[in-house]
């Protein structure tokens, strides 16, 4: 109880600190800084639609190679912790009940769908709302759904492993290209493929390739990552 | 026995024949020189008796008046001292027990070459009193040799300054050699000694 | 000055609580999640501007006229980017307690004292 | 040169890769993951070469082709270089390390390592403050990850409160950027630091920056938000903990540093607040640690705090240089050092510092042990004490002594519980334990050892520009250690030797003051090593370090600057402790002395400070010269410190434990030698400062006071020890007291009869140590009443103490009549009547411990049990006599000293002493110690002629020949009284020595440990509790620094 | 200096006067204590007789080597603790070398033939011996403070160390003497003096019963004998230093032996009319009248300088 005081009366202040960043936000009328540039030269330089596409992945690039290297150790990280050992076996999950036939049914009608429609949101990254990430966390719950449906799936670790490995590793080699045919600034620079004609599908450069990689991974290691919890 | 009880008894374990902790060297006779000076050192020794200021026996009570304005023996140069090396007098006071005699022969023979006795009270000549006690001794000078007895039970302090005079007259004549008689007789000395005291518990001669 | 900006900081607060409070540990990576919701929130905010439209140029007018009319793209980038992290944050965690609560079947936090001092 | 992007590049690329690599074999990834590692390295001091040699200009890289803010940009500077390349050879040397642990979880563990490396290489690299929050997390959750990957509840436990921790600093780390980026409306750090100037909302700006600021406190691990850390570094396998500790913090330092440019100078202040508190209380809490890693968590965490204050100061103060003067070699001296320690504690894994005795049967390890201890406590010449040095020196030049006083107070602390672990370490028994030594972790242990090494040399060279002659008396020690394997007779052999060419080097080439001091440690350095060559047991650093001890000392006075001054104090101070802790159950002295003599040296340093502040560009001696309303303080710290190497009042409790402990014939170094360096610092300090005084205060009168009452307290406490060695320790202390009564005094006289004591002490003290040396070295004990009767077999250590006891007590015709007469002359003619008194008093007790002294051991009954000792060997013998005869030459020619003395005190005082003839004229009396000499002499050989043909044959008795009330004695033991000798006295004049002083230090240390055990114990260990800590430490920061409206 | 020989004749003319003088003076002294009790009491030169008898002693025993040089140091340091002294002021045959030293160095000389003595002593192995040592030096440590202290403070109120000079300013009457001109300092350099005769009441070190003479319980012969003539020279250049210091010294030997005679009477008076203080009751005496007293004598020239 007096624990509970403690944590209201500290909230409290914490809150009276939330109030005072509150009420000294004034309100933007207009961009500035850097996001004026963006907006002003996002388009014409890199050919994207999308400006936070441009930003995520060519602007801000480094970030979100960062981003998928974090989601990658996160993957590796939860593998490595819930690897088995021998003196885990004793804890083994109890053998599990089958799902229901409306499930089953529904998998596997939704899942290529699923898949599809992932596949088309990070294809369309630099046109419209998504990317990478969005669209693999969506292939992502495909493979979620085949889990909840049939207790006994197994996905294929091997190709999963290949489909990983790859797109990240051409995600690194895009940004090396960069280097390579450009020079010493011009890492993950989008414009190792020609840009393109404005708002088209194949447009803006190596972004949509990189946006695929980037989905590929995400949907693979997220979907390995949940397969791992699984296990126990 | 615990190792406790074997510590103690190791600690308090007198050991009297080590030759580490007692000189075994026996006494000798230091000769008077037959001159001048020899008679000097008589009469400084006659005119400065200090007496071993040793009780052995109840004819001490008889002593301490002496040293009392009344009879006063400083005026003769006599003055007690504590400790038997600087002293040149031993007064066996009274009867002689087994107990004491073991005290008076330490004292006696740690007392340097001029050392005189005198005998005080009768039981220092026959036994007095206790002439057949099982404790005591008879004859003093079967023991240490003995230069001047004051007889009487209890002698009186006027007795014992006489006995004074007499012990200092002595000496002047050269006569108070009591010491290298018993270098002299050492053996005799000894086996009567030892003859009384069964329970011999110290070297042949207290240096 | 935005609505959304309060309903992230009481999202935060909320989550602070159930930081504070609940023992059960899945309770608490929850608890971080709901402050990293609110933080999101409050962050994607930031770039609000009033009768601004989103950073998508998909007419020619938004294009000549971006800077103008589109609100600030970059808090949206790097909600983007905080999210994912976020996401592998809690996974990681929740692996964690699986495992502890291996350790000892228990999920109470306050059991989980033996290194101290 | 190679573009940095690449290492991100290598990383990313071999972690993504692994998962197929692997299938080729364990081997082939193994030796991928090894290669990228290096790769990277290789990258790293590539950079750092050229930095360093080929003057590099800083370089920027930025991605996309486009221009920073709008991207982001990589900056790589000579500091980035530098902490990349130890960032990445840690990296290197920790994979080694921890390659069976690898190789055993299997290409995963290695995809974490490298990502976390890449991690790492980011935080440093990046120049954009989002970046920087991607790139932290990146490293976070790599070391999330391998903390947890050997699944045991410790490791587990730990991490899962280190990641609660990490996701509430992100949480403030997010808010802070996205507020500082809707103000500034850029991400980029440098130029974000300009539009900060611009931003109106000032408000809102602190908030933003404070947020900011917060969330790197959390991750440096501040006290009080970080609980989680110590129990993480507590229970985490000490490969990882070591790499975290060391590159972790490293990586998020320098990030921190990187982003201090934006926060204002509030924040900054909070920062430096923070950090020496955590400072502070780490250390503090430190003390009442039993397992190493904890201690050695709190520790890092201390050194954080400091290290984070440092630089925030450095910013705050806009000093460039200070970055490199001490916040790098503090880092790096962390760096190494701790990384070092917790990769042994992964090799010796007891829980208990004090079962860490076990560590002695690898004497590699050993050694690297105790270097890194060193280390870690700031001892030269390793970095952190350059880094210390110039920290506090240039927190003096801007007057900020409270800082100093709260960096040195931690150091203390700090040094308590690691010489603790050291001293423990070194001495206690152990049990037999098998320990495996895994050739690949010793070897990433010494590599680590030989940076640590390097960088120490390199700060060494880089901050010293005497001339290399400085260094010289430290070579024959160096030497010696290297030359470890020699049999001990050639090594004292060898000292001798360079003890001689040291004499010979030095000598010709000084004059004054120096000349005199270092003509006396040469020669008693020389004489006293002569009694150990009777060593038998070998011991491998013995010599060695007996070498440097003179060698500090010698350099001690060589010294030119206050820098080099401070830096033989400290070795001096370091080796005498370790000569004093191989003695036997010395643990819980030689702590107790070196806790004292580094509290001292705290002070002194402390002192040095604040007379450097007022002349900010000199180090030498001058600095003390310039009166200012600091120099008086500035002259109370210095001389307290001094007054604690010597031993004076109120700080003297170590001086007996540490003199009796030490080995036997180390003690006489210690006394006859080392008390003395102490004196050499007041003498270099009055003879350049003076003694300061005011209208109220005449600090000369307290000195005299204190000098007088040392010498009165020290011989009362000398008469009731049993133990011959303490005995005499508090007659050094005693002695010491009247060579500080002498130099308050100021004049001609005074000095000259300071330094005429001071020769005196160091004759008579190396005299009757040596001989209670060799005593001991035949019995066995120094309890005295143990003894007794040692005069028939020992007659020429009877005869050495006879003449030193004469001597000590001042009795004419010896020289120590020389010392009091000059001493009571000055004492008259200044007009101090009652100290003449006080110290008439005390050299009066002085007869009562000289007579026990002697009687107790030598007179009296000897035991049975010592019946068949002999003599003291010869080594022992013969430096006593030669310091006899020099006695003896002083005594009967007093005038070659004084007048020796009279030339180096006249420049500066006058004349204090005339001469005509033989005799010594002062403005109240006269004193001819040639004649006293010959007329006593000759009485005395008069009368012994006399006796000799008087005396009739002298029968020899033994010892139970004695007059005992007509009984004989029982045994030697009950005879020989020795015990309590002077115990009316004590009844009658104990209160003179209650343990007031010992009582005052009893209750500071317990109300030390009292404090850091209660305080620590706020770490519950409850998760929860850490949060409660962390958020509400962001309130009360929140409204110290930014304030309520 | 100029004729080392004369004054060496000199030496010896003087050493056999105060020998004489000592010795009768403790003749005297025992006389007057036997009046004192009502007795007739020794005669005169009773100390002659007794030297004489010691020196005849016929044998002798010696327990060691410092044994045997204990009484050697004790008569060394009571004659050269004379010779340091200037004995008759102005006179010049009674200088001896006090060109050798001042009052520090005659302070600091007595207590060389007591250390030599305690270490005799102490040889011997007698338990009573130490204990004797133990107690008269615990006694010397605390009366030797008011007498430094009231040395100081003639130090301080002549400006000299010089026993000469000392005596020298005290010339010219009664007025002039260091006991008119600077009671205080007399008063506690008169009660140290009262300890370091060591007579009554300060005399348990001797303690006759208790520890049989205390130190020299082991002495005999010779040795007694040499204890003995030192006695006399060490208790006449004890009461000389006292005289020069406070009692305006001595222009000849008339006024040599009066005033150490009365000074001699008043220890002894004191002693004869008190028994004996245990020695805690005396170290604590001494650390509080005698030491306070001498504490004021200093400090009245502390703030008069």
């Amino acid at each position: 109880m007096i624990k509970k005081l403690f944590a209201a009366v500290l909230l409290v202040f914490m809150a009276v600190m939330f109030y005072q960043l509150y009420s000294n936000i004034t309100e933007k009328s207009e961009l500035s800084g850097v996001a004026r540039g963006y907006a002003e030269r996002g388009a014409s330089e890199l050919g994207t639609q999308n400006i936070v596409t441009s930003i995520v992945v060519t602007y801000r690039g480094l970030d979100t190679l960062g981003e998928v290297s974090v989601l990658f150790i996160a993957a590796t990280g939860v593998a490595v912790l819930l690897r088995r050992r021998k003196e885990d076996e004793e804890y083994a999950a109890p053998s599990k009940r089958q799902s229901s036939e409306i499930l089953q049914t529904g998998t596997k009608l939704l899942t290529p769908i699923i898949v599809m429609f992932g596949v088309y949101i990070f294809i369309n990254g630099h046109l419209s709302p998504g990317g990478g990430f969005q669209g693999g966390a969506v292939i992502a719950s495909a493979v979620l759904l085949l889990f909840l449906s049939d207790v006994n799936y197994k996905i294929n670790h091997g190709l999963f492993n290949i489909i990983e490995s790859f797109s990240g590793a051409f995600y690194v080699l895009i940004g090396i290209l960069g280097l390579l045919l450009f020079g010493a600034n011009n890492f993950l620079d989008n414009r190792i493929l020609p840009l393109g004609e404005f708002g088209m599908l194949l447009s803006a450069g190596a972004i949509p390739v990189i946006y695929s990689l980037v989905g590929l991974k995400v949907g693979t290691e997220l979907a390995s990552i949940i397969d791992n919890m699984k296990k126990d | 026995m615990t190792e406790a009880d074997n510590e103690e008894n190791k600690i308090i374990k007198p050991d009297f024949s080590d030759p580490e902790l007692f000189c075994t060297a026996l006494p000798k006779e230091v000769p008077r020189m037959n001159n001048i000076i020899q008679k000097f050192y008589d009469w400084a020794q006659a005119n400065s008796l200090w007496l071993l200021a040793f009780g052995t026996g109840c004819g001490s009570i008889e002593m301490r008046p002496l040293y009392t304005a009344r009879y006063d023996i400083s005026r003769f140069g006599i003055a007690p001292r504590p400790t038997p090396r600087q002293s040149n007098l031993f007064i066996i006071s009274g009867y002689v027990s087994v107990k004491t005699l073991k005290r008076i022969i330490r004292s006696y023979e740690q007392m340097q070459n001029p050392k005189f006795v005198i005998g005080l009270g009768s039981c220092t000549i026959n036994g007095g009193m206790y002439w057949d006690s099982y404790n005591t001794i008879n004859r003093l000078d079967h023991y240490i040799p003995v230069d001047v007895y004051v007889a009487g039970c209890m002698p009186r302090p006027e007795a014992l300054i006489a006995g004074f005079d007499e012990l200092k007259k002595r000496i002047k004549e050269g006569r108070g050699e009591g010491a290298n008689e018993y270098a002299k007789n050492f053996a005799w000395y000894k086996a009567n000694q030892k003859k009384i005291i069964k329970d011999w518990d110290m070297p042949d001669y207290n240096w | 000055m935005n609505i959304i900006h309060i309903i992230g900081f009481i999202l935060m607060i909320i989550g602070f609580w159930g930081l504070l409070t609940q023992k059960n540990m899945i309770k608490i990576v929850l608890a971080l999640a709901i402050v990293e919701t609110g933080l999101q929130l409050v962050m994607v905010t930031f770039g609000f501007i009033k009768g601004h439209t989103a950073p998508i140029l998909d007419s020619s007018e938004l294009v000549k006229g971006a800077a103008e009319m589109i609100v600030d793209p970059v808090p949206q980038a790097l909600v983007l980017t905080a999210i994912v992290i976020g996401v592998a944050v809690n996974a990681l965690m929740l692996t964690f307690v699986i495992r502890l609560y291996q350790k000892k079947k228990t999920l109470s936090i306050t059991e989980y004292k033996d290194l101290k001092w | 040169m190679v573009n940095p992007l690449y290492i991100v590049a290598i990383l990313l690329g071999t972690g993504f890769l692994l998962p197929l690599i692997s299938k080729a074999g364990r081997r082939v990834a193994l030796t991928v993951f090894f290669m990228s590692l290096i790769a990277v390295s290789a990258i790293s001091y590539q950079w750092l070469w050229s930095f360093l040699f080929d003057g590099q200009a800083p370089a920027m890289f930025y991605t996309a082709g486009v221009e920073p803010p709008l991207s982001i940009n990589f900056l790589l500077g000579f500091k980035e270089a530098i902490f990349i390349t130890a960032v990445n050879l840690i990296a290197v040397v920790g994979a080694i390390y921890m390659s069976t642990q690898i190789k055993e979880t299997g290409y995963k563990a290695m995809i974490l390592f490298l990502l976390m490396v890449l991690g790492l290489n980011g935080l440093i690299l990046t120049a954009d403050i989002f970046n920087l929050f991607v790139f932290l997390e990146i490293t976070s959750i790599a070391t999330f990850s391998l903390v947890g990957m050997d699944l045991k509840l410790n490791s587990l436990t730990g991490g899962l409160k280190y990641m609660i921790a990490g996701g509430l600093a992100s949480v403030f780390l997010l808010l802070g950027i996205i507020i500082l980026y809707s103000l500034t409306g850029t991400l980029g750090i440098e130029s974000m630091s300009q539009y900060v100037l611009n931003v109106d909302n000032v408000k809102l700006l602190s908030i933003g920056s404070f947020l900011l600021i917060f969330s790197f406190i959390i991750e440096m691990k501040q006290f009080p938000s970080n609980g989680w850390a110590i129990d993480a570094y507590d229970g985490v396998n000490p490969g990882i903990t070591g790499l975290a500790s060391a590159t972790g913090t490293a990586a998020v330092f320098y990030s921190l540093y990187k982003i201090m440019p934006i926060v204002s100078d509030e924040i900054l202040s909070m920062i430096i607040f923070i950090g020496s508190l955590t400072f502070v209380v780490s250390n503090l809490m430190g003390l009442m640690q039993t397992s190493p890693r904890r201690m050695l968590g709190y520790s890092s965490v201390a050194q954080m705090g400091l290290v984070m204050a440092a630089a925030a100061w450095s910013v705050f103060s806009q000093n460039e240089g200070l970055f490199f003067a001490a916040v790098l070699p503090l880092l790096l001296n962390h760096f190494f050092a701790k990384a070092g320690l917790f990769w042994i504690t992964g090799i010796i894994k007891k829980n208990d510092y004090r079962k860490w005795g076990v560590i002695r049967e690898n004497k590699v390890l050993l050694g690297i042990f105790i270097v890194m201890v060193l280390a870690l406590t700031g001892m030269p010449p390793f970095p952190g004490f350059w880094g210390k040095w110039n920290l506090v020196l240039d927190l003096s030049a801007n007057f900020e002594f409270f800082w100093i006083f709260i960096i040195l107070l931690g150091s203390l602390f700090e040094a308590g519980y690691m010489l603790k672990w050291l001293g423990v370490t070194l001495k206690k028994t152990y049990e037999k334990d098998i320990v495996a030594y895994d050739s690949y972790k010793v070897l990433a242990i010494e590599i680590v050892n030989i940076m640590l090494l390097i960088v120490s040399f390199y700060y060494f060279f880089r901050q010293n520009h005497t001339h290399m002659g400085y260094y010289l008396p430290y070579t024959a020690g160096l030497a010696l250690l290297g030359l470890r394997f020699l049999p001990e007779k050639i090594k004292g052999v060898l000292s001798l030797a360079s003890i001689f060419l040291y004499g010979y080097l030095f000598l010709t080439h000084q004059s004054g003051f120096p000349l005199f001091f270092n003509a006396m440690f040469v020669f008693g350095a020389f004489v006293l090593t002569i009694a150990t060559l009777n060593r038998k047991k070998k011991s491998s650093t013995f010599y060695g370090l007996l070498m440097l001890m003179i060698g500090s000392l010698i350099a001690l006075v060589n010294a030119e600057n206050i820098l080099n001054f401070f830096i033989s104090w400290e070795i001096m101070t370091v080796t005498s402790y370790l000569l004093i802790h191989r003695g036997r159950d010395s643990e819980k002295e030689s702590f107790s002395y070196i806790m004292f003599s580094l509290g001292g040296a705290f002070l002194i340093l402390m002192g040095f400070a604040l007379a450097y502040s007022e002349n900010p560009q000199a180090l030498g001696y001058g600095i003390f010269s310039i009166a200012n309303e600091n120099s008086m303080t500035a002259f109370i710290l210095i001389s307290l410190g001094f007054l604690i190497k010597t031993a004076a009042l109120g700080v003297h409790i170590w001086i007996a434990g540490a003199y009796s402990k030490a080995e036997d014939d180390v003690t006489p170094f210690i006394s006859a030698l080392l008390s003395k360096a102490g004196i050499f610092g007041f003498v270099m300090l009055l003879l350049t400062m003076g003694i300061p005084r005011t209208e109220y205060i005449d600090l000369a009168y307290i000195l005299s006071w204190i000098g007088a009452l040392t010498a009165l307290i020290g011989t009362m406490m000398a008469i009731h020890e049993e133990n011959a060695k303490r005995l005499l320790a508090y007659s050094s202390m005693g002695q010491v007291g009247y060579i500080i009564l002498a130099l308050s005094i100021m004049s001609g006289l005074g000095w000259t009869a300071a330094m005429f004591q001071m020769i005196n002490h160091f004759l008579i003290k190396g005299v009757l140590f040596l001989a209670i040396a060799g005593v001991i070295f035949r019995t066995g004990t120094a309890d005295m009443y143990k003894m007794g009767g040692l005069i028939k077999k020992m007659p020429w250590s009877f005869t050495a103490v006879m003449f030193g006891i004469i001597a000590i007590s001042g009795v004419p015709p010896l020289t120590g009549f020389g010392a009091k007469w000059l001493l009571y002359e000055a004492l008259i003619e200044k007009g101090w009547y009652l100290q003449t008194g006080a110290a008439f008093f005390a050299s009066t007790v002085a007869f009562l411990y000289c007579f026990r002294l002697i009687h107790a051991i030598f007179l009296g009954q000897p035991k049975n049990e010592f019946r068949n000792v002999k003599e003291a060997p010869a080594w022992f013998i013969v430096p006593q006599y030669i310091l006899i005869m020099v006695i003896f030459l002083f005594s009967v020619f007093p005038k070659l000293l004084i007048e020796q003395i009279t030339r180096i005190v006249e420049p500066v005082f006058g004349q204090g002493v005339t001469w005509t003839d033989g005799t010594a004229y002062t403005s109240l009396g006269y004193w001819n110690g040639t004649t006293v000499m010959i007329i006593v002499g000759t009485i005395f050989v008069v009368l012994t002629a006399g006796l000799l043909i008087k005396m009739p044959k002298i029968q020899k008795v033994k010892q139970f020949n004695i007059v005992f009330s007509a009984e004989r004695p029982e045994t030697p033991e009950l005879t020989h009284f020795a015990y309590e000798f002077f115990r009316p006295y004590r009844r009658a004049l104990g209160w003179m020595i209650a343990p007031y002083a010992k009582n005052f230090w009893a209750a500071v240390s317990e109300w030390t440990y009292t404090i850091s055990d209660s305080l620590r114990k706020i770490y519950t260990g409850n998760t929860q509790t850490y949060i409660f800590y962390i958020l509400m430490m962001s309130v009360v920061l929140f409204y110290v620094t930014v304030g309520v409206k | 200096m100029d004729n080392f020989w004369t004054t060496l004749l000199y030496a010896f003319l003087s050493m056999f006067v105060i020998f004489n003088y000592g010795m009768l003076l403790g003749g005297v002294v025992y006389k007057i204590i036997a009046r004192v009790h009502g007795r007739f009491g020794p005669p005169v030169w009773q100390p002659y007789v007794n030297l004489l008898k010691v020196m005849g002693v016929r044998t002798a025993i010696s327990h060691g080597i410092m044994f045997w040089l204990g009484p050697v140091f004790r008569f060394a340091g009571g004659i050269g603790l004379f010779l340091f002294m200037p004995v008759v002021f102005g006179s010049v045959w009674m200088q001896n070398f006090s060109f050798s030293g001042d009052l520090l160095l005659v302070i600091y000389f007595i207590f060389f033939g007591q250390l030599g003595m305690a270490l005799g002593a102490a040889e011997s192995g007698h338990p009573y011996s130490p204990m004797g040592i133990m107690r008269g030096l615990a006694q010397v440590t605390v009366s030797e403070v008011p007498f430094a202290l009231a040395v100081i403070a003639l130090a301080a109120q002549h400006g000299t160390l010089s026993i000469t000079e000392i005596v020298a300013a005290q010339q010219g009457g009664i007025g002039n003497w260091n006991m008119m001109t600077n009671p205080v300092a007399t008063l506690a350099g008169m009660m140290a003096f009262l300890g370091m005769m060591m007579h009554a009441p300060f005399n348990l070190h001797l303690a006759p019963q208790e520890i049989p003479v205390g130190p020299p319980t082991e002495y005999h012969s010779n040795f007694l004998g040499y204890m003995q003539a030192n006695r006399a020279f060490f208790a006449s250049a004890k009461l000389i230093l006292f005289m020069n210091l406070f009692f305006g010294g001595a222009t000849n030997i008339p006024v040599l032996v009066g005033k150490t005679f009365t000074l001699y009477m008043f220890a002894v008076f004191v002693g004869v009319v008190n028994p004996r203080f245990t020695l805690e009751n005396s170290i604590r005496w001494f650390i509080r009248i005698p030491t306070a007293t001498g504490i004021i004598a200093v400090l009245i020239y502390t703030f008069k300088n």
